[in-house]
């Protein structure tokens, strides 16, 4: 009885596995096939003859490798700015008293109710003003700082102990040196998890570079990959080739990361 | 240990901060003496080719290009045009002429027009007019593009006909007969429901205008427009078109020589596409012709294709005309019609290449003598598209003939409404 | 009065600021903006010459309330919370369920791969859902023949467009919550199960009696979380759909970017963008006073 | 020299300053002395070593070290150091960095830093883990480490906040012993905080008992145990705890007062305070000057229990006061008597050792 059972579960458990994983196997086997392949009934599960020829069409055709580099640097960007705007930030909301902090810190929380899109309108004309439509810094604008980042060091800070940085204040340290020989290398785990964070959300995000980078030299991978979607609507395997390119990084870095993800996803949920 | 720990992040960091300071440079920068051209879809790919020897005989101008997806033009140049971000030069739909001149986005050309090489009277009327907004002159055809059909002679043949019946009811009867012979699963015709403008080209052949009083109400409840829809309506109604848009069909010329349909009204690019795509046994069973004649007893088609525009913002206007003049040549345009397929703006350009008499432009060049533009509101491009949506929706069963063109109506005030109180004030843009 | 508690305000302030400068400039500003510009017509032409602005008041409200389109929107905004939010819970949850059987092995293994497409990017596993979900050559039709079920046109048929969407939706998106839900269960004390099954408790009634109850703050958080999310649909039907077939799939959100970003009517837009954030706080209220009727903090 | 003076030291926490913790504090420590500051939680005795610190400001009063009014120095600036309660040593530093720590920050030269590590390392017998992490180490370790970060510095002051109470009881006993040591050897000012009376009365020179943030005595550890001024401080030295008893004035005269107690037993003592007749007043005698005597005593009780520590032994008696509610005697009884649980004896007092308090605690006797 309780061996059928278990069969029976790990049955379909592992027919959930080959569902949800056979998108992304699909996408890679197909990427690797020659144009107009897939477009046949039934649908061919693996290429004929594996071949470089979509990803091959991607960099000589369609200069994916501008889209790459501008992902890359954006999201690079945004996970610098983000980890040193969040973690001062969030530190000194944990840590550092001064008046006024806990009605900064509940008004920053009151921001979370309020969808990203609603200033979406004002802050192009804004940037525009400014003269940041199509840079790489008004694409990076909303990564500056995130109150979920604060909110996330604030709470790892607060399990750093008071008296260490009490004892460090008697020690001489000056709460410069403090924020950044003390605080930085035992916030390192969660540095880690915002960073992994704010990068996956740089990289996937797609809304806002979609408005304000208006040059398809500046496009990002998500970008591009959704107007040459619209552009070559019958060629399935350069498409999957492009879809391998976006996912393929952030896949990778997430199978690496894996725990550091976990925590900051799971710390985020504890109070939303 | 932490010491070398901070000159690591150092290292690390300075570059990528300095990569994001970088940054704040506006990549259409109008700086020195490159101008920037924006060119769509194929265009765009080989304008690039067209320019070495404009570059040689101006060593001091360089020319950048980029390449706008057709889907996503009008809505970067729009967004272009909100981010100051417009290039010095582009091509530009010329239905969407009106709208970019109304916002100021592009500039007058009347003044250049003297003592060029550019001459009128070389043009389509139809075409030069699309460019001509309250008499002034804002754009250059660079090529043009109307529709026609394109359809298969072998289903055609085997309904009992030699050529296309030259009228709305003569051509329906033909669909009907192809319809019949074809079966079921296969179409006579296919109006893509994403497109407005197999419609509106059908719409343009009766004599009421979509938009009325100076493009500033919706007129689809005209007579005209009526019985446009009315017919178009009939085409799906008895099957003869599937109700489908075109990204539904993996890939439209396959399916066209499978026979899934036997008329589609499409482009001129289309002409390079048959003949590339087509398998080598069907290439003698396709042929082009101009629109069936409609009511009005014209067969009328939509006056398209693309203009070269000077933004208003350029700082480097004089250059961009003689870009303008050079890819205005009949030389340099014959050359362009080589590489893309695209229909040559000049008539003295058709001659050199014998396109006029061509099997397969002849038909456009005898549709190009009945060519009407684009209703001249900047809000048409969104008008058409409600229209287009309106029309979705009645043909999935929403609403009758005389419920559309009311809604339509009400969606084509209602964007309206903005223009109607501008031109009161009497402050529209030059 | 040097580097004392008085330094650590100071440093307190400096360290806070530059965050909070940001969030104020990029964030609570252009909010605050937006409730104002939908009070005006700011449009296209507003943007050429600023003296074609004008105030509206309550108008783009109304016209927006009159939009059938606006409607259409909400009614598949609507559709894409109510059904495609409760369903990728329900499957987040079996999929947790499943992964804290005893018998099924491998766990961290399967753990990952279900949670894989939550962190694969969205546009690229849409491109990629709409070529499987396409009528003739899709895998999804395909495995569907195999069932007997005739080919379904799921981006095509309006009637299946927004269930093709919440199918990938779901995919996209159970792992996240599972991930919540396995770490509630473990939470859960194994002496309930024990004590439950000396009780006698079937393993339903267990489920039943101590892991929903267990659940049921995980759920209710869960739940604000995924559907405040879900309002926000916009890239599956920009890149799947473009709002089509018969603008089934248009939802508010692509509503507002198609006003405000493809034809530049950033009045209304902000309209359209204020009654989505009131929508979601009017969702949020009341899933906050379910919260407190049940006496879950 | 470095003693440390308190001026009318107050102390506030909150947005309001609403709720007082140190609530005028005057206090004179002498140059190398060994002082220790005593009370139960909450009495404020780390909030006034955190203020000695440095790391709170007082909300009013002043601060002086070696006589000079540190009021607003930081903690670097006041020569003192600290050892915290948890240590608190720099959990990503190895121990050798954790010692280094002050000195690196003060940019002192390599070499005087690893002389000054290694010494102090060597005094504290902690040479063998310097590569150690903090979480390597047992708990006795970790508090040498963080001594040994204190040491390094050769302050003119140390601070400890309860630095034992994070120990076992066999190594706080070890610990405390060293503590003694320590201070000896450092021959400097040292002020350390515990709620241990045990641990005040072994390790001060003098103590400091603080209550409801007040000063309640300071002086030496058998002073306050001989000569509590009042019944916080007499209650809160000793274990057990000296007895208290209800009791009535019942005549007076300006040396001396005849007290009643448990209506029935009258004593005489002298006192050096107004005492009136009627007043209510307390009778605290310590467990060791009370025994059981064979004639008629001062005061009846049952013997409740006894408690057996192999060099002591303890009996709890309980009886009745004057108003008939339940009091509770401890007494130390002679190791060869055998009491029997249950049987009512009548119990003498040491009269040279009684302390009588008037109804404000205060201890009114006259030694």
């Amino acid at each position: 009885m309780e061996k059928l059972k278990s069969l029976f579960f790990n049955l379909i458990v592992w027919l959930l596995v080959f569902l949800v994983a056979f998108p992304l196997l699909w996408m890679v086997t197909t990427s690797f096939m020659h144009s107009g392949e897939a477009a046949s009934f039934p649908p061919p599960l693996l290429p004929k003859s594996p071949t470089l020829n979509a990803y091959h069409e991607l960099f000589a055709g369609n200069h994916i490798e501008v889209y790459f580099f501008n992902s890359v640097i954006l999201a690079v960007c945004a996970t610098i700015l983000s980890l040193s705007f969040n973690v001062m930030a969030g530190y000194a909301f944990a840590k550092l008293r001064f008046k006024g902090r806990d009605a900064m810190f509940n008004s920053l929380l009151s921001a979370l109710i309020i969808p990203a899109q609603v200033g979406m309108m004002p802050l192009f004309l804004l940037l525009k003003t400014f003269g940041l439509v199509n840079t790489y810094a008004g694409a990076l604008v909303p990564w500056i700082a995130s109150v979920f980042g604060i909110f996330m060091v604030r709470q790892f800070s607060q399990s750093i102990p008071d008296e260490m940085i009490e004892a460090a204040r008697v020690d001489g340290a000056n709460e410069f040196q403090i924020f950044t020989k003390l605080i930085i290398p035992n916030l390192t785990p969660i540095l880690v998890t915002l960073g992994l964070f704010t990068f996956l959300g740089s990289w996937n995000d797609f809304m806002w570079p979609l408005i304000i980078l208006t040059d398809n030299q500046s496009y990002t991978l998500p970008v591009a990959l959704a107007v040459l979607s619209r552009e070559h609507v019958q060629d399935s395997e350069l498409m999957m080739a492009g879809a391998v390119i976006t996912v393929l990084p952030v896949l990778l870095l997430f199978l690496v990361l894996q725990r550091y993800y976990m925590r900051g996803l799971l710390a985020g949920s504890v109070k939303g | 240990m932490i010491n070398r720990r901070n000159t690591i992040l150092t290292m690390i960091g300075a570059p990528l901060f300095a990569g994001c300071s970088k940054v704040f440079g506006n990549s259409n920068a109008h700086s020195g003496n490159v101008i920037n051209f924006w060119g769509m879809g194929r265009e765009g790919e080989v304008v690039g080719q067209l320019l070495p020897k404009f570059l040689i005989d101006n060593p001091d101008i360089q020319v950048k290009v980029q390449q706008l997806p057709w889907t996503a033009a009008h809505e970067k140049l729009l967004t272009a045009f909100a981010g100051n971000t417009l290039p010095d030069i582009s091509q530009i739909g010329n239905s969407w002429l009106p709208e970019f001149v109304a916002i100021g986005a592009v500039d007058r050309l009347d003044g250049f027009l003297t003592n060029s090489n550019i001459k009128k009277n070389d043009y389509f009327e139809g075409i030069w007019d699309t460019n001509v907004i309250d008499g002034k002159l804002y754009g250059i055809p660079w090529y043009v593009d109307t529709r026609v059909l394109f359809y298969r002679k072998d289903t055609l043949r085997a309904a009992g006909f030699d050529t296309v019946p030259k009228d709305w009811d003569g051509f329906r009867n033909a669909l009907r007969k192809i319809k019949a012979n074809v079966g079921k699963d296969k179409y006579a015709i296919i109006l893509p429901l994403n497109e407005y403008e197999p419609l509106f080209n059908l719409a343009l052949s009766v004599d009421d205008p979509i938009l009325k009083d100076n493009a500033t109400l919706g007129n689809f409840d005209s007579k005209g427009y009526k019985e446009t829809l009315t017919y178009y309506k009939s085409l799906f109604d008895e099957g003869l078109a599937p109700l489908t848009d075109a990204s539904q069909i993996s890939n439209i010329y396959d399916e066209f020589a499978r026979g899934l349909f036997s008329f589609y009204i499409t482009g001129p690019w289309n002409i390079g596409e048959f003949k590339r795509r087509l398998p080598e046994a069907m290439q003698d069973d396709w042929a082009t012709t101009p629109m069936p004649i409609g009511p009005c007893g014209i067969n009328y088609s939509s006056a398209g294709g693309s203009s070269l525009v000077v933004m208003k913002n350029s700082n480097k206007k004089p250059a961009v005309w003689k870009l303008i003049e050079f890819l205005s040549r009949p030389e340099v345009q014959k050359e362009f019609y080589d590489l893309t397929g695209d229909l040559p703006a000049q008539k003295s350009s058709w001659a050199m290449g014998k396109l006029d008499t061509d099997k397969y432009s002849n038909a456009f060049y005898e549709q190009l003598q009945h060519v009407k533009p684009a209703p001249p509101a900047p809000e048409w491009e969104r008008i058409a598209q409600e229209m287009r949506i309106v029309t979705e929706q009645m043909l999935r069963g929403q609403f009758d003939v005389n419920g559309a063109v009311l809604e339509m109506n009400k969606r084509a005030d209602r964007i309206l409404e903005k223009r109607r109180w501008i031109l009161k004030r009497g402050a529209i843009h030059e | 009065m040097n580097k004392s508690p008085f330094n650590t305000a100071l440093a307190g302030y400096l360290f806070v600021a530059p965050a909070m400068i940001a969030i104020v400039v990029f964030f609570f500003g252009p909010a605050l903006a937006a409730f104002i510009l939908s009070f005006t017509d700011f449009d296209i032409y507003a943007l050429a010459d600023i003296n074609n602005l004008r105030f509206v008041g309550l108008k783009n409200y109304s016209e927006l309330l009159a939009n059938p389109l606006f409607w259409t929107a909400l009614k598949n905004t609507l559709f894409f919370v109510f059904v495609g939010g409760p369903l990728s819970m329900a499957a987040s949850l079996s999929a947790a369920i499943l992964l804290t059987e005893n018998s099924v092995k491998l766990k961290a293994f399967i753990r990952t791969i279900f949670f894989a497409p939550v962190v694969t990017t969205l546009v690229a596993t849409a491109v990629v859902f709409k070529y499987l979900l396409h009528t003739k050559y899709g895998f999804i039709n395909f495995g569907l023949s195999k069932l007997g079920i005739n080919p379904i046109d799921w981006l095509g048929d309006p009637h299946w467009a927004m269930p093709a969407i919440i199918v990938f939706a779901v995919w996209k998106n159970f792992g996240y919550n599972m991930v919540i839900f396995i770490a509630a269960i473990g939470s859960i004390p194994n002496d309930l199960y024990e004590a439950a099954k000396i009780d006698g408790a079937s393993p339903w009634q267990r489920f039943l009696n101590v892991t929903l109850p267990a659940l049921g703050p995980s759920i209710l958080l869960v739940s604000i979380m995924t559907m405040t999310g879900y309002f926000q649909l916009f890239a599956e039907p920009y890149v799947m759909t473009q709002g089509g077939p018969a603008e089934q799939t248009v939802t508010v959100l692509y509503m507002m970017y198609e006003q405000g970003f493809k034809w530049w009517n950033l009045g209304s837009a902000s309209a359209v963008a204020f009654v989505l954030f009131a929508m979601m706080l009017v969702m949020t209220l009341i899933q906050g006073q379910i919260a407190k009727l049940q006496g879950v903090k | 020299m470095a003693g440390i003076e308190l001026k009318n030291i107050k102390k506030s926490f909150g947005d309001k300053n609403q709720v007082e913790v140190i609530k005028n504090i005057d206090l004179d420590i002498k140059d190398g002395e060994f002082v220790v500051f005593v009370g139960p939680s909450g009495c404020g005795k780390s909030t006034l070593l955190r203020l000695i610190a440095g790391l709170e400001t007082p909300t009013a009063g002043q601060v002086f070290i070696g006589g000079k009014d540190v009021t607003n120095h930081s903690p670097l600036e006041r020569g003192i150091a600290m050892v915290f309660q948890s240590y608190a040593l720099y959990p990503h530093m190895n121990v050798y960095d954790n010692m280094a720590f002050a000195l690196k920050l003060a940019s002192r030269p390599k070499e005087e830093i690893d002389v000054a590590v290694r010494a102090a390392a060597k005094t504290l017998n902690i040479d063998h883990l310097l590569n150690r992490k903090p979480k390597e180490l047992s708990g006795g370790q970790r508090q040498r480490v963080a001594i040994g970060r204190a040491i390094v510095r050769k302050p003119e002051v140390f601070l400890f906040d309860e630095p034992l109470s994070n120990l076992d009881a066999a190594l706080r006993v070890k610990m405390r012993y060293e503590f003694a040591r320590l201070g000896e050897t450092l021959g400097k000012t040292i002020i350390y905080v515990t709620h241990d009376q045990i641990e005040a009365m072994t390790l001060a020179d003098k103590i400091v008992v603080l209550n409801n943030g007040y000063i309640s005595q300071y002086g030496a550890p058998l002073e306050l145990y001989k000569r509590p001024e009042n019944i916080f401080v007499a209650g809160f030295i000793g274990s057990p705890k000296m007895n208290s008893i209800k009791a009535k004035v019942i005549n007076t005269n300006a040396k001396e007062a005849q007290i009643l107690i448990n209506n029935h037993s009258e004593i005489t003592i002298k006192i050096n305070s107004d005492l009136r007749i009627g007043d209510d007043v307390t009778v605290g005698i310590r467990p060791e000057h009370l025994f059981i005597s064979e004639n008629k005593g001062l005061l009846d009780a049952k013997l409740q229990f006894v408690e057996e520590l192999g060099h002591a032994k303890y009996a709890y008696f309980e009886t009745a006061d004057d108003k008939d509610s339940e009091v509770k005697i401890t007494l130390q009884l002679a190791p060869e008597f055998n009491a029997k649980i249950g049987k009512n004896h009548s119990l003498s007092f040491d009269l040279s050792h009684i302390h009588v308090f008037n109804k404000d605690g205060k201890n009114v006797t006259l030694f």
